[in-house]
């Protein structure tokens, strides 16, 4: 029933915890692009523009009326799918063959997700934009 | 057991806590938010949702612990006891205070005065259906704790009792899940 | 843990107290399943003619907020309805108890008659259901 | 086993694969109803919707699982496989649905602007939250998938591998739940 944690010897099969550890970074960092395209988004209707521009081949994304359209939230999607899969690839390529640490992984994910969430929650993050903001100038 | 397996064992009992209590205070915040809504109506609204909402919680954990006397396996009949009777006052909250927002839900320009007009279906076949089925599950888990009170642990000694019993928690809960899910579908058709 | 403990062994120890019987729980059941019906037929008759609504919904003028109009609304002959279902739901089960709380009834039959009924009386509560059946029984009663 | 506990046990079993179904068909009419709802966005409502509970039952059925690879017991990979990638299916469906939907949800008259009117925080905090976390069960899952077929079924001979593929399935029934809840309250504040 239970299996001995690390069994390289008996084990015909060697295993490496690169490509999870990829899998699981990759979705974070397109968590991180979103985050931090919805809020450069948020700065001037010129950034919101730019980042809008990138969404324009999702249907839906630009549009007025009743019907409306999802707008520079498509972007912000396909900034986050862009990182989402070349970082994947990316990592995954470079990891393939590497052991790296999970347990000491698996706290900094589960942290860095608390965080992207926090950081996506308006009544937490506004205040701290706005005083970024406002030392940049 | 080795202190690895332990640590899983204790790994796995935290998590499942965690996940218990967050999905408790997530579900209670979709009626929790009723008192917020721009209505003259929040009041009775999230207290009906609240209480309603409770009233599943509770009935699902019930149906978790019926299977228990359904299989005939060991129950601790004391803590049963206390969830029951907690269950039927849940059900009873969600029975006065769904009587407390079916007034405002009749009432001039209320939700059945849009409903009747723009989707009479739902109207006269669900809310018509709802507003009965809804009072089942409090006479039903009266008569469960009752039975359980009377009886007391010796009910173990008669499985057609106990199995009874939890095929009655069973039922209980079915009409629970259907005015849970009628009652959302109508709040999301018109708001009070 | 999963077998059930011995019936003997487990008789004995309650030997002083007299074995339970299954008189109280099926009074216990059956009560809240003729409430139900009363729901159910009282809702229906309310819906055959003004005159009845109000003998209905004269039955629960105690109920605060029965009455009433304009935006607060009011639960109207719903209120009645509960009523009559409360009352025999009270009334048929202090009358079972009593009459069943020593016998022993055939609890496995009663299980069947039980989720039968239930599910009888939830088909009768469905409008789409129920209302050819009323139809038809208005039309040559009348 | 003797010839009244198989009785018995059997019984369990058909009354719990009613109640799991039973709970499917009644939340499946949560939002299955929108098709029925008097506007012009009824499909994508309807659509999003369904996709969205499907999301969520698949979700909560896996984290049921989540906790056999975090104990460590033993584990049947292939039928792990096609939940996992059946829900990941289910969650990217909600999420190009729930991009549908959110079209209609900014257009002229729609429930932004309403929800603006009205009662501001809802779309500035809960909506402007809502739209990002619920993209999260999908890449998540997707990570899942991933590595439940790259390593196949040798993965069990590592523990803090299996463990961590529990977590990820708990933290994206987090985001599932998150999303269905915000999205009803939303739903109940204004439809589309």
């Amino acid at each position: 029933m239970n299996q001995p944690t690390h069994n390289t010897q008996s084990n015909p099969v060697q295993l490496y915890s690169g490509p999870i550890i990829a899998a699981t970074l990759s979705p974070l960092l397109g968590f991180y692009t979103l985050m931090i395209s919805h809020h450069v988004s948020r700065v001037t209707k010129d950034l919101d523009k730019l980042v809008h521009a990138f969404g324009y081949w999702i249907p839906g994304s630009t549009g007025t009326g009743p019907d409306g359209s999802i707008g520079s939230y498509s972007g912000k999607e396909t900034l986050a799918l862009g990182v989402w899969f070349l970082t994947w690839l990316i990592f995954h390529f470079l990891w393939q063959k590497q052991d790296l640490p999970v347990k000491r992984w698996i706290p900094v994910f589960l942290g860095a997700i608390g965080f992207v969430t926090l950081c996506l929650f308006h009544p937490f993050i506004d205040p701290i934009l706005l005083l970024l903001l406002s030392s940049g100038r | 057991m080795s202190t690895e397996q332990y640590l899983h064992g204790n790994l796995a009992k935290i998590l499942v806590r965690t996940q218990a209590i967050l999905a408790l205070l997530i579900l209670l915040l979709l009626a929790g938010l009723d008192f917020f809504f721009p209505t003259n109506y929040s009041l009775q609204a999230g207290l009906h949702g609240v209480s309603a909402i409770s009233a599943i919680v509770a009935g699902t954990y019930l149906t978790h612990r019926a299977y228990a006397l359904i299989r005939g396996v060991h129950v601790n009949f004391k803590s049963l006891r206390y969830w029951v009777l907690g269950s039927t006052a849940l059900n009873f909250l969600g029975a006065v205070s769904g009587n407390w927002i079916y007034m405002r839900y009749r009432g001039e320009n209320g939700p059945r005065d849009w409903i009747l007009k723009n989707a009479p279906d739902f109207h006269n076949y669900m809310m018509e259906f709802k507003e009965f089925v809804t009072l089942f599950p409090f006479p039903l888990m009266a008569a469960v704790t009752f039975i359980l009170f009377y009886y007391g642990d010796d009910i173990h000694v008669r499985r057609d009792l106990t199995q009874f019993v939890g095929i009655t928690i069973l039922v209980s809960w079915l009409f629970l899940l259907i005015g849970f899910v009628t009652g959302l579908v109508l709040a999301k058709l018109h708001f009070v | 843990m999963n077998q059930h403990p011995n019936n003997q062994s487990s008789v004995k120890n309650s030997d002083n107290k007299s074995p339970p019987v299954s008189g109280p729980l099926v009074a216990a059941t059956l009560a809240p399943v003729l409430g139900f019906y009363t729901l159910m037929i009282s809702h229906h008759i309310s819906r055959v003619s003004k005159a009845l609504d109000q003998l209905v919904h004269a039955y629960g003028y105690w109920i605060p907020g029965s009455l009433g109009n304009g935006p607060d609304g009011s639960i109207g002959s719903y209120s009645g309805k509960e009523t009559l279902a409360l009352m025999v739901w009270f009334l048929s089960w202090g009358i079972f108890h009593f009459l069943w709380r020593k016998q022993e009834l055939p609890v496995n039959r009663w299980i069947t008659l039980f989720l039968g009924s239930l599910a009888f009386v939830t088909l009768c509560l469905f409008h789409p259901f129920i209302d050819p059946i009323l139809m038809l029984l208005l039309s040559t009663g009348g | 086993m003797t010839a009244e506990q198989a009785i018995h046990s059997n019984l369990a079993k058909i009354l719990v694969r009613s109640q799991a179904y039973l709970a499917l068909i009644i939340l499946l009419l949560l939002a299955g109803l929108d098709f029925f709802f008097p506007t012009h966005y009824r499909l994508q409502a309807g659509v999003h919707g369904m996709s969205a509970i499907g999301s969520v039952v698949a979700g909560t059925y896996l984290t049921h699982r989540a906790y056999a690879l975090i104990r460590g017991v033993h584990v049947n990979f292939k039928s792990l496989r096609y939940w996992v990638l059946a829900s990941m299916l289910l969650n990217f469906l909600g999420a190009v649905s729930g991009n549908w939907i959110y079209m209609r949800y900014r257009g002229e008259g729609g429930p932004k602007e309403w929800i603006l009117a009205n009662a501001p925080a809802f779309h500035n905090y809960m909506m402007e939250f809502k739209e990002f976390v619920t993209l999260f069960p999908f890449p998540l899952m997707a990570a899942v998938s991933f590595v439940l077929y790259y390593y196949g079924d040798a993965i069990h001979t590592r523990r803090d591998l299996t463990q961590f593929v529990g977590i990820i399935i708990l933290v994206s029934w987090m985001f599932l739940l998150l999303g269905f809840v915000t999205g009803l309250v939303l739903a109940k504040l204004r439809f589309v």
